[in-house]
């Protein structure tokens, strides 16, 4: 052991954004042919310290090493020389472009393009055979999923000859079967002498993709240990400071009246591809009904419609009384004062105005109600001391009412939109990917809100690709592939296997 | 001392502006005497103007552009022992300190109309002005008058540059229309345009036909091209106001003819080979009938509309 | 309407279109790279003094061009210091150049000239004389294609060929060559591009530069070719509607010749009240005939065009750490 | 969080940037041989130094103020209006009709009347390319360039066949009745008792636009619909998941932004000139933008950038009167403050930021 040089050490890293120090005299080291995890709360400086790796920030102090000898990485072109790739936690490509040329940005060979992208036409394929990373070289990036996304990244660091692969939250958006792939792929990679690092909050993929383990809180790295010699629920409080729930805690369901009754629901979407092909469905009170199902087969799109902000045809009813799909009264504001409350997937582009500031994000979608006005104008008083008791009832670091939603961390951001959406007492409240992005300590946390609001009685319905968390959260799981709902299981009834099956459109 | 304002062009305008500063030049140089003078910027400065200059004991204040008349007269009760001149404006009433010198631009237009008809060997000649003010149509009605006195069959095709005050410096376009006046005929263009009138006159030398010029005499502009120009002596009106000093006449309005050589056309070397004797015999005798009477060109202000051309 | 009149107004059409396609191509590279740039009118006013300013002091219009285009780029730089390095807003940054054209160019005349912010009158060799292509006087008589050559595609000057020339060429740059890949990119997520291991200052810097260029050409073209010497705002906001123009090519450079020759042909419609009287059968009045061409752009863009959508990262500094 | 304190960011470096735009101002003043410090001393005395220049300088910042707010309203919505000049155009058309048309007892309600009908206008004349960009996603700085040209020739038509008084050459609307002279604010201040410039034309309009900058600042973040304004210009995606609909916060935003600029023309038009000139706004619409963008869309912020572009106006008209400096250098010291102010602004905050850093660290 002592005689190989480690493929990365990193030597007394710091780094300070402004006031906030990201990283302290942080020291680590890798060895070459191993999966490395890294795991700490959301903010705790995991991508800073990766992206200073990479050369896409630079260190105020430190020393790198790469394979015994010491490098200096001022920028990424350094970082790709000494054979270092990374895919970052916000993928960094090129919407309008295909995956040939994002593949090839910045590694092309000479100044004209075809020869370039014919190499690398060529190259992709080997890769692909290699390691069995298939994706479709003319495919515009913005229209093809996540997953796909992510193999292009990772493309794109394996035809830079990396050596050296850094995954930053690469299962964030991962469905499960895409996540399985991935590891495989990560593990033929170590195979072949790779060395991986992999940050993730889910202690899953610790314990069963990684051989050595960092922890982070912070801006410090509190630990690091042989991942067989340490258990998920010590990692969790190395990470949180405190012992961390992993199960959701609940009682069975009891179930009351129908509150959602969908007959016949269709979704035609701007391009007019049918995008949900007439499905039915009904959530009771004091129930939490499940969608699983891969990304893209219709499940946003039925929260867009319920949240109205997309047409639909069929019939829909809320506690008996029809709800308008489209028109006037089908709208965010229609649907929040009859009792809908809305969670929506992408919290930074839709549940959050990410340059308002959080008092201001507490009254979204809600600033037209009676309790935030005051004659014609908005009661900014009230607005602000109410978000000073959510904040408070739902733990948002920092308590803040004053600071920008971006300058919270993911799981903060949530807190808020959770806040802001259960306080109002719906009657429905649907929930959209709750916990991507979110480390555990606020996975626990918001876990137990949704089921509190079940506990009172309320109608909840999840949609989320973590059929783990489905499994634990609802009570009654759908399926959705392909428009359709495959089927319909109690959660006690069922595992993550038929579920599975269903979401590839196999049985029913 | 006395002061001079200019209007918006600026005191390079290539036009009266410019012919103003000249005269004012002239007096300046032959006296000894110095004047004060400002280049306007923005619409509220030209009451700002009058009053600082008024304040400040000059006397008289000329102003230049009909656009001065409107604050003149607002400001002219305030300062009774200074005196007011403008040119071009017109007012109803004009009180007591101001003079308003207006010029005959329709006389000098109509003579460089005959003589561009007499010049034009397709019988089609061309119009282009600035901006669409009825100041520049008036340049227009003049001329065409003058054309269909010599040739009652003949064309006249006008043109303006625009509709904002960029009309007035857009060579490019004023470039454009004349090739576009070309290209219906016309092979004399007459230019009442500011310092779009550059791109006209040097687009009628390149594509070689003639044009004309005006305010002050822009003959050497082109030698051999330029066929006459329409002539405003702005400049003596201003070196004449200045001589008179304090004691400039007030009270009511000068206009400037043919009879007072107040408007003109311009001979001198440069023009010579293109004026036959012919022409000039039949525009001088045109200028005399004029200013005795006998011959009267109807201004486009009489009533909004030109008996030659339609605007 | 005869088919000389067709001709005439074509021809009439492309020495119009030719500083808008300039400019307009100039504002691609930009706008491309991600830096919004409405500083094209500054530029191309600048490049239109100094280059005849040049051409009058040295008398060759070759030297001219290259002051012109010195000068625009000089502008280029400055608004690459302000939105690139210094990440400032790229609106404010165009509005100040525009403004600083205005005032410099006729400053400077007036203190090397003297003629009242005009440039002496450009003779000779100081000018861009037009270009007779080979046998136009023998294949004039030619039924159609004959004046076609001779009238509308011969006779012009050697800039509107370059000028007709770069659209091909920026195409070619743009989606042909690793540069144009780049730069493309830099414009759509500049993190994507650095984390390649591409400087995004650097090609951002390139782009500007370029799009210098390409404006001071634009403005040499103004006073050095279609006239013969320099006046006061002598642009006359020809970089606000190449402005508009690139948004209505939407950013393409083929749309962007299409766009551009749509403007000129409107803006030499103008200049033939004959024409549109012949066309539509009424004299139009004046004023109604010089909002022709702003109304018809209108009708075109909402009818037709549908939305536009610019360069993702246009108009925002690239910002790692804050 | 912030590593600059808020004083330093909103004092210390807009200051050094005027400086720094002073001083390279003082070197192209240098350059064409005359006197900087004079030119200085002349322009803040003679936009500053007495109520005569205050009258001169808060006049053009009314304008300034008017076209600023309007085009920071459009802002906060997303939207670029590069229209004022063409809304404050057609403002003027409509307070030239209401002060024409119908004979006004007393100012006040013939201001009333005015501003409504210069809003009005205004407003028509953004609705177009509203609606355009709402329904047909027609680029709006397209549309609201091509708006300007069109009501540059429409006001001509009006002007030059329609509005202009028999025998006057001017293209000009009669004068206004001495009815609806507005008071200048010597008619005002003088009944507090404050001796105030008698001829400078600054009038009850700036009060108006205070109130205006006041009103502008309740709506956008006192109101529901500010609230919805701003949201959409931040996020459009998020706006719809509220129930914010983007085609009515369109058009709402640009009438708004529309009537403000329309309302320029209540102090131009009625309050200066007291009738309708062909350049009247003489690009005031323009500058609005500048004003906004320095103003940081806020409307205190377009308040100060529009007082400072006042007393570039008055200081420069001033420099033209009393030397020879030709006003285009007044254009060149404007560039240079609109750069340096506007556009350089982190060529200061940079090493403010670092200094501040080390001071804060030197101190923990
Ligand atoms: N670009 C930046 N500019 C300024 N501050 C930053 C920047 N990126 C991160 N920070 C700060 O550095 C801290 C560490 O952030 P970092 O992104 O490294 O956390 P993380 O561990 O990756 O969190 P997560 O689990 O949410 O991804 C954050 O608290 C944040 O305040
Ligand atoms: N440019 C930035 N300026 C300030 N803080 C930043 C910046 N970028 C990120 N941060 C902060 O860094 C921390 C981590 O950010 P990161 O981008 O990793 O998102 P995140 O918290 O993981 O959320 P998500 O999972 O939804 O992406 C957060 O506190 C975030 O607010
Ligand atoms: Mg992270
Ligand atoms: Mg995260």
């Amino acid at each position: 052991m002592a005689d190989i040089a480690p493929a990365i050490e990193l030597k007394g890293i710091s780094k300070a954004f402004g006031p906030v120090q990201a990283n302290k005299d942080i020291s680590i080291r890798v060895m070459p042919g191993t999966i490395h995890g890294i795991i700490g709360e959301n903010g705790a400086g995991k991508s800073t310290l990766m992206s200073i790796l990479y050369g896409f920030y630079k260190a105020d102090k430190g020393e790198i090493f790469i394979a015994g000898k010491k490098t200096e990485i001022p920028d990424s072109q350094a970082a790709i020389s000494a054979g270092i790739g990374m895919v970052f936690q916000h993928f960094k490509l090129v919407e309008n472009f295909t995956v040939l040329e994002n593949i090839i940005l910045g590694a092309e060979d000479g100044g004209l393009l075809r020869p370039s992208l014919a190499k690398a036409r060529r190259s992709l394929l080997e890769l692909e055979r290699e390691y069995g990373l298939n994706v479709d070289p003319d495919a515009v990036i913005e229209e093809i999923g996540v997953g796909m996304q992510q193999r292009v990244e990772i493309l794109k660091a394996l035809y830079r000859r990396a050596d050296i692969l850094i995954l930053d939250e690469p299962t964030g958006v991962l469905t499960p079967a895409e996540a399985d792939q991935l590891f495989r792929i990560l593990g033929r990679l170590r195979e072949e002498g790779k060395t991986i690092i992999l940050i993730t909050h889910k202690l899953r993929e610790i314990m069963e993709a990684t051989d050595t383990v960092s922890v982070m809180r912070r801006g410090e790295m509190t630990a690091t240990v042989k991942t067989s010699e340490t258990s998920p629920a010590e990692l969790a409080e190395l990470m949180v400071g405190r012992k961390v729930l992993l199960r959701v805690d609940k009682t069975p369901a009891t179930p009351g009246n129908v509150v959602l009754d969908i007959r016949g629901l269709k979704v035609v979407d701007d391009q007019g591809v049918e995008r949900v092909k007439g499905i039915d469905l009904q959530v009771r009170a004091g129930e939490i009904v499940g969608i699983a199902g891969v990304a893209g087969n219709g499940q946003s799109e039925l929260l867009e419609v319920l949240g109205g902000y997309a047409d639909a045809t069929g019939d829909v009813t809320l506690n008996g009384q029809p709800l308008d799909l489209s028109g006037r009264h089908s709208d965010g504001r229609s649907r929040r004062t009859r009792g809908i409350g809305h969670v929506p997937e992408d919290r930074q582009r839709e549940g959050l105005i990410m340059d308002f500031a959080a008092w201001e994000n507490t009254a979204f979608g809600y600033h037209r109600s009676e309790a935030y006005q005051s004659g014609m104008l908005l009661n900014n008083a009230a607005i602000r001391s109410d978000t000073e008791g959510k904040m408070q009832r739902f733990d948002v670091r920092p308590p803040d009412p004053a600071l920008a939603a971006k300058s919270f961390s993911g799981g903060n951001q949530q807190k808020i939109v959770l806040a802001r959406e259960i306080e109002r007492n719906p009657d429905l409240l649907l929930v959209g990917q709750p916990t991507r992005g979110v480390d555990i300590g606020a996975i626990e946390f918001i876990h137990q809100q949704i089921v509190a609001l079940r506990d009172q009685g309320k109608a909840i319905l999840l949609v989320s690709v973590e059929l783990e968390e489905i499994l634990a959260l609802a009570d009654r799981v759908a399926v959705m592939f392909d428009g359709h709902i495959m089927g319909e299981r109690l959660s006690a009834e069922t595992d993550e296997k038929e579920l599975g099956l269903l979401m590839a459109g196999v049985g029913g | 001392d006395p002061a001079l304002i200019f209007d918006l062009g600026g005191k390079f305008d290539k036009s009266f502006n410019e012919a103003a500063f000249n005269g004012a030049q002239r007096w300046a140089e032959e006296t000894g005497g110095t004047f004060l003078e400002i280049e306007l910027q923005s619409e509220a400065q030209r009451e700002q103007a009058l009053r600082r200059f008024a304040e400040s004991g000059a006397n008289p204040v000329i102003t230049t552009g009909f656009a001065f008349a409107d604050p003149v007269n607002a400001v002219a009760g305030d300062y009774p022992d200074t005196k007011f001149v403008n040119i071009d404006g017109w007012l109803p009433e004009v009180p007591a300190n101001v003079q308003l010198i207006g010029f005959q631009e329709h006389q000098g237009s109509y003579l460089v109309g005959m003589m561009a008809a007499m010049a034009s060997e397709t019988g089609t000649v061309g119009f282009i002005g600035g901006m669409d003010i009825p100041l520049i149509r008036h340049f227009g009605c003049g001329y065409a008058q003058g054309v269909k006195a010599v040739n009652p069959d003949a064309t006249v095709i006008a043109n303006m540059t625009g509709t904002t005050p960029a009309a007035w410096n857009d060579p490019v376009k004023g470039s454009e229309l004349t090739k576009a006046q070309i290209s219906q005929g016309a092979d004399v263009v007459y230019a009442a345009a500011g310092g779009t009138g550059v791109g006209v006159l040097q687009t009628a030398a390149d594509e070689d036909i003639l044009s004309i010029g005006v305010d002050s005499n822009q003959n050497h502009l082109h030698p051999g091209k330029v066929l006459t120009s329409m002539l405003k002596r702005v400049d003596v009106a201003v070196y004449e106001t200045m001589k008179s000093g304090g004691d400039v006449e007030t009270g009511g309005f000068t206009v400037l003819g043919l009879a007072e050589d107040g408007v003109g056309y311009a001979m001198d070397d440069n023009n010579a080979s293109l004026v036959t004797d012919e022409m000039k015999a039949a525009v001088e005798e045109a200028r005399e009938k004029i200013i005795s009477g006998d011959l009267e060109v109807v201004a486009y202000y009489a009533n909004d509309s030109c008996p030659a051309l339609d605007f | 309407m005869d088919f000389l009149t067709v001709i005439q107004l074509l021809d009439s059409t492309v020495r119009l279109a030719t500083p808008l396609l300039l400019a307009c191509l100039a504002g691609l590279f930009s706008e491309r790279a991600g830096i919004f740039d409405i500083g094209l009118e500054g530029k191309m006013l600048a490049a239109a003094f100094f280059s005849a300013a040049v051409a009058a002091l040295t008398g060759s219009v070759w030297v001219g061009l290259l002051a012109g285009i010195g000068a625009s780029v000089a502008l280029s730089l400055l608004h690459g210091l302000a939105s690139i390095t210094f990440r400032g807003n790229q609106l404010i940054s165009g509005v100040a150049i525009n403004f600083l054209a205005a005032g410099l160019t006729v400053l400077i005349a007036q203190d090397w000239f003297s003629q009242g912010g005009r440039t002496p009158s450009l003779m000779g060799g100081a000018r861009f004389e037009p270009i007779t292509l080979p046998f136009a006087d023998a294949l004039a008589d030619v039924p159609f294609l004959g004046p076609v050559y001779a009238e509308l595609i011969s006779g012009h000057s050697i800039l509107v060929y370059l000028a007709f020339l770069t659209v091909p060429v920026t195409w070619w740059v743009l989606f042909r060559t690793r540069f144009g890949l780049r730069l493309r990119a830099v414009g759509e997520n500049p993190a994507a591009v650095d984390t390649a291991g591409v400087s995004v200052i650097g090609l951002r810097y390139a782009a500007v530069v370029i799009c210098g260029v390409l404006c001071g050409i634009a403005g040499a073209y103004l006073s050095t070719a279609l006239q013969a010497g320099f006046v006061k705002d002598m642009s006359a906001g020809r970089g606000f509607i190449a402005l508009a123009a690139l948004i209505f090519a939407k950013w393409r450079p083929w749309h962007a010749l299409y766009a551009t020759l749509l403007f000129g042909l409107f803006g030499a419609l103008e200049t033939r009240q004959d024409v549109i009287t012949a066309v539509i059968g009424i004299k139009v009045q004046g004023q109604v005939l010089g909002a022709l061409p702003y109304v018809m752009t209108v009708i075109i863009l909402a009818g037709f065009v549908g939305k536009a959508i610019p360069p993702r990262a246009g108009g925002q500094p690239y910002v790692k750490e804050r | 969080m912030d590593v600059v304190p808020k004083w330093a960011e909103v004092i210390l470096v807009p200051l050094i940037s005027l400086i720094l735009a002073a001083i390279l101002s003082a070197l192209v003043i240098l350059a064409i041989g005359e006197d900087p410090v004079a030119a200085v001393n002349l322009m803040i005395t003679g936009a500053l130094g007495s109520t005569y220049g205050w009258g001169y300088t808060l006049y053009y910042a009314t304008n300034f103020l008017f076209t600023g707010l309007a085009v920071s309203v459009a802002f906060h919505a997303g939207l670029f209006n590069i229209g004022g000049e063409g809304q404050a155009m057609l403002g003027g058309l409509g307070v030239a009709l209401a002060c024409l048309l119908v004979p006004w007892p007393h100012w006040t309600i013939a201001l009333l009347a005015a501003t409504l009908a210069a809003a009005l206008f205004g407003a028509a004349w953004a609705a177009i390319p509203a609606y355009l960009q709402a329904r047909r996603g027609s680029h709006i700085v397209i549309t609201t360039i091509m708006f300007n040209f069109i009501a540059a020739a429409v006001l001509n038509y009006v002007l030059v066949n329609l509005m202009r008084p028999a025998g006057s050459m001017d293209p000009a609307t009669a004068r206004f009745p001495e009815a609806v002279h507005l008071p200048t604010l010597h008619d005002i201040l003088g009944v507090v008792g404050i001796e105030f410039s008698k001829s400078a034309p600054a009038n009850v309009t700036f009060l108006i636009a205070i109130l205006a900058c006041v009103l502008v600042w309740l709506l956008l973040w006192r109101t529901w619909l500010g609230y919805e304004i701003r949201s959409y210009g931040k996020s459009e995606s998020a706006a719809k998941y509220a129930g914010i609909s983007p085609f009515a916060i369109t058009m709402i935003a640009m009438l708004i932004s529309g009537g403000l600029a329309g309302m320029m023309a209540i102090n131009n038009v009625m309050g200066e000139a007291e009738r309708l000139v062909l350049n009247a706004v003489e690009g005031a619409g323009f500058i609005g933008i500048a004003v906004a963008l320095m103003g940081r869309n806020h409307p205190f912020g377009v308040f100060l950038a529009a007082i400072l572009f006042g007393f570039l106006y008055q200081g420069g008209a001033e420099l033209a009167l009393w030397t020879s400096i030709p006003r285009e250098l007044i254009v060149v010291i404007q560039a240079l403050i609109i750069l340096f102010t506007g556009a350089l602004d982190n060529m200061v905050r940079m090493p403010l930021e670092r200094l501040f850093l080390m001071i804060r660290r030197g101190n923990a």
